[in-house]
């Protein structure tokens, strides 16, 4: 495979006042470019926290403590302010979970899909309208011109998915990450968008995060997999690997918790608690070896 | 040279920011012969002779430049031919005679005639029309006019007529355009026979005056005349000292000694004809006992008063008589002297243990210190056995309980007499059935009752001067000041002061 | 607004102002002193003082007082001012556009500084400068508007003289204005120069208005902005590679202004209602500048006229921020 | 890449802070006889205004020097304190109380209550505040007492409007159904259910409305319709002082500072209160 696009490297990140809790531990994930990444774990346990580490908005009550976020081989964390948006802005889009609350609900779509074009990518008015209508036909949007002047509260749920995807597509980037994108919606149009993203990746052959916590979702449609556990990814490999042969206790709960049609019994049974006695000792090893990796990190800009 | 504001500005701009004050003074006058004055009232209507505004002594100044009175009065209260020229009873004081001026014109140009005289006299005389004076205006009626002369019969005779020709509601106005334009537009486009022409007006703000080029009494000297209408005291200082207006008055004294010696301006009092008082009213059973009244009267040191909170500018007075007025009597004293004032409570039973209480009224607010010295005035008499409670009330409170004679044994008041006359002053003040008094007692009627008509001027006089020391030795009311009025002027020009405490543009002269 | 709703919108406005009638028609009744009393001659005797009594029309029953003039107020007739004689309706109207201009420059100054403090303090919140915005509102909202105008003018008026102090425009101007709306026909004329002048007397009081509004405003929005700015359009724009400033701007501040516009409007009457003090002290020749002398010499029909005058601009003024609010939020323009 | 630190302390210290004046404020007006150096109607007019303790030709004794009577300033200061604590503490608690009673029926009830408590409040919110308060003073003459009166008359409405908005919506919820299915009398539901949830705001308007209720009352002095007696209020002190703003200026300066504090005291308090109540404040 190609060189990755994304790649997250040893991240690290905690509570800037809070206790020593640690939110990311030097979590490495990288994704090459037509690659569907799968990110799953709990919630709660820090994936979104690495979604919002990409597009550098972490928010203010938080501190990286170590590691790298490499866009097209550019770590993030070295550039101003400035230049990191415009990296981001450019190469990444970010697919969110709810609809219902991530559209503007004063304005219209079209002023919603076409400022980053027309602001960020330098498009003009009408190269941007006639990309975000083309989009809104590629997601299978029946009247893409009603829906293109339409308020959001004028749209359905599904709908506003759609848009949101084609606006994350509109802009070309190089890497999207899907935080949860169907979690939101009713089971039937899950299918739906599940496949439109799919297609939409194949077609532009976008690097894919696809955060979710639904191992479902994975099987279908995710190359790689890494499962993440408060914080640390304790297993990172290709998805066979991962349904045949889960190399983690943890990976394995998972699998047992997750509900199969062929064998409900076995559904549903919790993570045997001494899975989760020898992974805190895997984790507590971890955080004193960054005892000293502290002091190196104070220096860093955060 | 910096002529306007919008210069100003725009040095402002350029970071000239340290413009100090001094430096605006000599441009705000050298806009060609335009004087602008801060009053200190709002002018309500255009109606010398109507509705409350007539009997209201500090906007006469604006009626007086605009109309002419029957009876002219110099600054120093001398009457002075007006419209009239010459006047009198006959002998047997059964009719009167006027001589009117000859070749008046009004402000649009048309004629003065003895006419607009006797429509004037009779609209006052007339109860419809809500003539506050009307009581006086209604003793003469018949009027005749042959040529220039007036003759009418006398009612009922009154030896103050032609002093109140002089004074509240003595305006003469145009009975032609009057009755062509109506009351409404009359107050719209005001016209009298002035040295004034009013040019524009706008309520609450300013009014615009043009000299009148034909006045009889010669051009007045400043060709436009702006009077702004500035009822806080402290905006009338700060208009005078950004140099914004030319001439102030009725400031707080203590403003006029800072401002009165700074580069480019000037000050001038003088004492007017307004004398600050305090009402006793006998409802009270406490303030019918001779002993608190003259305990009370002898406990108020009115020259500390004067000295300390008026910063000087007052005159001490035992009478209701201030020394312009013509019953003057110099001879009644009244001493300061807290001794004799325990004395008096302690003959009543009174002490500073065991006080004699009652309540004063005090307006705050409407005359300058009012409140601070009845204050001082309650300070004083707690020292000599007098427990007084201050309420305060507003002017319109006042005059309703007066009329109704339902004052608190004691209230303060300021009584404005700008012809000097006894029976404008101790006559209606002390005259039982006059709804203005408050000691409405059979003594006082009996004394003052026969003056009304006196026609010997002399007796009446010594008849005044009687009651007064009358008054006096019985404490019915309490005296307190003659009022100064401190006006400040831009050194650009020089101004006249006027007794009766009008300020009138026409006694402004370019310095 | 659907028909059916206007209906009953307008009724209640009937009943509101019928309500404010009642109460200020008998409230200066009540209140010691009366016009008559005002303007009785020394020598006047009771006589004379029934008649003006009577030529006033005050001798009547409160109530049938108020029937009179309610017959003449619905018909537009406010009465005769006692003091100023001339027809209240004429007065009244005369001296309102010189308080609604004041009143409107106020809220302009207030919009202006209360939004730009909100802005800077949700840009850089948590930090000190939200402390330093905190403050000036604390400020800005302790000291009353007529000691503001005090300062002003020992300020702005005296020390350094680039303000007037008095008055509405400088008397000596020749003003060829046709309507009483100075300020906006100085604009529509194009006379720039008299402009400045309106604007060199208004600023200040205007200002004295404003500060307590602008603390409002900039409190309000400023806390509607930090909770929109953690909405997820603001999250996604700023993965579109946005600036803080600009999603604050273009994606916050709109949705943050709906929901601060209700109090804004209802402050901005308490502001109208305080151009009652501050015109007096810069003599300006407004509605709250009649109506302290109107008190003082107790002219009940200007009173009455003023005070209804008042009601109308509220209810005006409530009625326009519903408005805004319905037009502000697309979703309730469709409703 | 990350915004500057937020100061988590601040938002507490405003609270305190504020606190603390008003306990100061509270331990003056009880012990205004002890504390004050002078007696606060003591004229002396040979002591006129003096300057403060610190200025050249002041007199010892007089720290914040005197007024145009001679009176000790500081003394009257802290008199002042009473009038200013009484117009705020009984004018606040009367609006509040009367304004929460007519809001919760309003807002509880509903229908008919609700459209006249409304149109009350439509007619007295058109009524120009300190037009109203000026009149109000006017009938019942200058007195503290009918300071009072005008402030709870005209300020009751915005602690009405608060608690109907929120007694509609608490009405709405289910825990309030579920008490009226559980027998619950409708008082015992408002007392117990709706009023906890909506005495948070009330608490926070209750203070706000203290530091409003003393500038009315230095409007009120300022056109000189405030108390009537001698006693001091800052309001008459900062009218009495603006003549001679420029002889004396702390006449005017050391009264208003007091006002001032005293009313952002109240504001800041209400501020902490409020976030003290909502936590969610990022």
């Amino acid at each position: 495979m190609s060189a990755p696009f994304l790649k997250i490297d040893r991240l690290s990140v905690r509570l800037r006042r809070g206790g020593e809790g640690r939110l990311l531990r030097q979590a490495s994930i990288a994704v090459a470019p037509g690659e569907v990444h799968g990110l799953v774990g709990e919630s709660g346990a820090g994936k979104s926290m690495i979604g919002r580490a990409i597009f550098g908005i972490l928010p203010r009550a938080v501190e990286v403590i170590e590691g790298a976020v490499r866009l097209g081989g550019t770590d993030l964390f070295t550039l101003s302010d400035r230049e990191r948006r415009r990296l981001v802005g450019v190469n990444a889009a970010l697919i969110p979970q709810d609809p219902l609350t991530a559209l503007n609900p004063s304005k219209r779509i079209e002023a919603q899909m076409t400022d980053r074009l027309t602001r960020i990518l330098g498009l003009s008015a009408a190269e941007a309208k006639a990309r975000a209508l083309g989009l809104l036909e590629e997601v299978q949007i029946r009247e893409p011109a009603r829906v293109f002047r339409s308020y959001p509260h004028e749209l359905s749920g599904g709908m506003r998915q759609r848009v949101l995807i084609a606006s994350a597509f509109a802009a070309e980037p190089r890497l999207i990450v899907a935080d949860e994108p169907t979690t939101a919606l009713d089971v039937t149009v899950q299918k739906q968008i599940l496949k439109l993203i799919a297609e939409m990746q194949r077609r532009h052959g976008t690097a894919l995060l696809f955060v979710t916590h639904n191992l479902g979702v994975v099987a279908k449609i995710c190359q790689r997999v890494s499962v993440l556990y408060a914080g640390k990814i304790v297993e990172q490999t290709d998805v066979a690997t991962l349904f045949n042969a889960p190399a983690h206790a943890y990976t394995r709960a998972l699998m047992a918790a997750t509900p199969r049609y062929d064998r409900p019994e076995e559904s549903l049974a919790p993570v045997r608690p001494e899975v989760i006695e020898a992974l805190s000792q895997e984790i507590a090893q971890t955080d004193n070896i960054w005892a000293e990796a502290r002091l190196a990190a104070a220096g860093r800009r955060a | 040279m910096i002529h306007s504001r919008r210069d100003v500005l725009k040095l402002g701009a350029f970071g000239a920011a340290a413009l100090t004050g001094g430096l605006a003074y000599g441009s705000a006058f050298a806009e060609g012969g335009t004087l602008s004055i801060a009053y200190n009232v709002n002018l309500p209507s255009w109606d010398p002779a109507d509705g409350p505004s007539a009997v209201n002594p500090t906007i006469q100044g604006i009626y007086q430049a605009v109309f002419d009175q029957y009876i002219g009065q110099k600054p120093d209260l001398s009457f002075t031919p007006g419209l009239i020229t010459e006047w009198g009873w006959t002998d047997d004081n059964k009719k009167i005679k006027m001589k009117v001026r000859k070749g008046v014109t009004w402000h649009d140009g048309s004629p003065f005639t003895p006419e607009d005289v006797v429509w004037s006299l009779q609209r006052a005389a007339d109860p419809k029309t809500g003539n506050p004076i009307n009581f006086v205006w209604s003793k003469i009626g018949n009027l005749q006019v042959a040529d220039d002369v007036i003759t009418g019969d006398v009612k009922e005779f009154d030896p103050t007529l032609f002093k109140w020709m002089a004074f509240l509601t003595g305006y003469v106005l145009p009975k032609a355009y009057y009755t062509k334009v109506g009351a409404e537009g009359f107050e719209a486009a005001p016209i009298g026979t002035g040295p004034y022409i009013v040019e524009k007006y706008e309520r609450n703000a300013f009014v615009r005056l043009k000299a009148n080029p034909n006045y009889w009494g010669g051009k007045p000297a400043f060709e436009t005349v702006i009077i702004k209408f500035v009822p806080d005291a402290a905006s009338r200082v700060a208009e005078i000292e950004s140099g914004k207006s030319q001439v102030t008055f009725d400031i707080p004294y203590e403003e006029y000694d800072r401002l009165k010696g700074k580069k480019g301006l000037t000050g001038v009092t003088t004492p007017v004809s307004d004398i600050a008082m305090i009402f006793l009213t006998n409802v009270d059973p406490v303030m019918l006992d001779k002993n608190v009244r003259l305990g009370a009267i002898h406990a108020i040191d009115k020259k500390l008063l004067v000295d300390r909170l008026l910063k000087g500018y007052g005159v001490p007075i035992d009478t209701l008589q201030a020394p312009e007025y013509a019953a003057f009597d110099p001879s009644i004293k009244v001493s300061y002297d807290p001794e004799l004032a325990k004395k008096h409570l302690a003959a009543s039973g009174y002490s500073p243990e065991k006080p004699a209480k009652f309540t004063i009224q005090t307006t705050k607010g409407f005359k300058p210190k009012d409140f601070e010295i009845i204050q001082a005035i309650v300070g004083m008499w707690r020292k000599v056995g007098i427990e007084a409670n201050i309420e305060v009330y507003d002017i319109a409170k006042h005059f309703e309980l007066r009329f109704g004679h339902k004052l608190a044994p004691a209230a303060f008041y300021n009584w404005g007499n700008s012809i000097g006359d006894p029976s404008t002053s101790t006559g209606f003040a002390m005259f039982g059935p006059s709804p203005h008094c408050a000691w409405k007692s059979d003594d006082l009627i009996a004394k003052i009752g026969p003056l009304w008509g006196e026609a010997d001027e002399a007796k009446r006089i010594a008849g005044y001067k009687a009651v007064d020391k009358y008054i006096a030795e019985e404490g019915y009311v309490i005296p307190l000041f003659q009022y100064v009025q401190p006006i400040l002027y831009a050194s650009s020009v020089k101004v006249t002061p006027n007794l009766s405490g009008a300020m009138l543009p026409q006694l402004v002269r370019p310095a | 607004m659907r028909l059916s709703a206007l209906i009953i919108r307008l009724i209640s406005l009937v009943v509101t102002f019928f309500g404010v009638a009642v109460v200020v028609f008998v409230l200066v009744r009540v209140a010691p002193g009366d016009p008559i009393a005002m303007m009785i001659g020394p020598g006047a005797s009771p006589q004379d003082i029934a008649d003006l009594r009577a030529l006033y029309g005050l001798d009547k029953s409160i109530p049938l007082q108020f029937l009179i003039w309610l017959g003449h107020v619905v018909r537009g007739d406010f009465g005769t001012s006692i003091s100023l004689r001339e027809s209240v309706t004429e007065v009244v109207f005369g001296r309102l556009p010189a308080t609604l201009e004041l009143a409107f420059l106020a809220l302009a100054i207030a919009v202006v500084i209360g939004g730009f403090m909100a802005i800077l303090a949700a840009r850089w919140r948590g930090t000190a400068t939200e402390a330093g915005v905190d403050l000036f509102n604390g400020i800005a909202l302790s000291v009353p508007d007529f000691l503001w105008g005090l300062t002003f003018i020992l300020l702005f008026g005296v020390a350094i003289p680039i303000f007037d102090i008095s008055g509405r425009v400088t008397p000596t101007l020749e003003l060829p204005f046709v309507t009483n709306f100075f300020l906006i026909e100085s604009i529509v004329r194009l006379r720039f120069d008299l402009t400045l002048d309106l604007l060199g007397h208004m600023l200040m009081p205007a200002m004295a208005l404003a500060l307590p509004l602008a603390a409002v405003i900039s409190q309000i929005l400023k806390t509607s902005l930090k909770e929109v700015m953690h909405q997820d359009y603001a999250l996604i724009a700023r993965t579109k590679g946005f600036s803080e400033t600009y999603v604050l701007l273009h994606e916050a501040l709109r949705n943050a202004v709906t929901p601060s516009l209700t109090v804004i409007g209802v402050q901005f009457t308490f502001l109208i209602g305080g151009t009652v003090i501050v015109e007096r002290l810069f003599s300006y020749e407004g509605l709250g500048n009649l109506a302290i002398d109107a008190v003082i010499n107790r002219d009940l029909p200007l009173i009455q006229g003023i005070v209804l005058l008042f009601a109308v601009i509220f209810v005006g003024v409530n009625l326009a921020v519903d408005l805004c609010y319905v037009a502000l939020n697309p979703k309730l323009r469709h409703g | 890449m990350v915004e500057p630190r937020p100061l988590h302390r601040r938002r507490s210290i405003r609270l305190w802070l504020g606190a603390a004046w008003i306990a100061l404020l509270f331990f003056a007006a009880v012990f205004a006889g002890a504390l004050s150096p002078h007696d606060r109607l003591a004229q002396d007019l040979m002591l006129q205004t003096l300057p403060p303790a610190w200025l050249p030709g002041a007199e010892p004794g007089y720290y914040l020097g005197t007024d145009s009577l001679g009176r000790d300033i500081l003394s009257r200061i802290i008199y002042a304190t009473r009038p200013a604590l009484i117009v705020a503490i009984v004018a606040s608690t009367a609006a509040c109380l009367f304004g929460s009673l007519l809001g919760l029926v309003a807002g509880f009830f509903g229908g008919w209550a609700d459209r006249i408590i409304s149109r009350l409040v439509d007619i007295w919110m058109a009524f120009p505040p300190v037009l109203l308060s000026i009149l109000l003073v006017a009938v019942l003459g200058p007195a503290l007492s009918s300071v009072i009166i005008a402030i709870a008359v005209i300020d009751w409405t915005r602690f009405c409007r608060v608690v109907r908005a929120e007694a509609m919506q608490q009405r709405r919820m289910d825990y309030v159904d579920s008490a009226k299915v559980a027998g619950y009398g409708t008082l015992r539901i408002m007392a117990r259910e709706v009023l906890p949830n909506v005495l948070p705001a009330i608490v926070v308007l209750f203070s706000l409305e203290m530091g409003i209720a003393v500038i009315v009352e230095a409007i009120l002095s300022f056109v000189n319709l405030s108390i009537s007696t001698d006693d001091p209020t800052w309001g008459s002190m900062i009218a009495e002082g603006r003549g001679i703003v420029h002889q004396a200026w702390w006449v005017l300066v050391f009264p208003l500072t007091c006002l001032f504090l005293t009313v952002l005291a109240f504001s800041q308090f209400g501020e902490g209160l409020k976030e003290r109540f909502d936590p969610v404040m990022r």
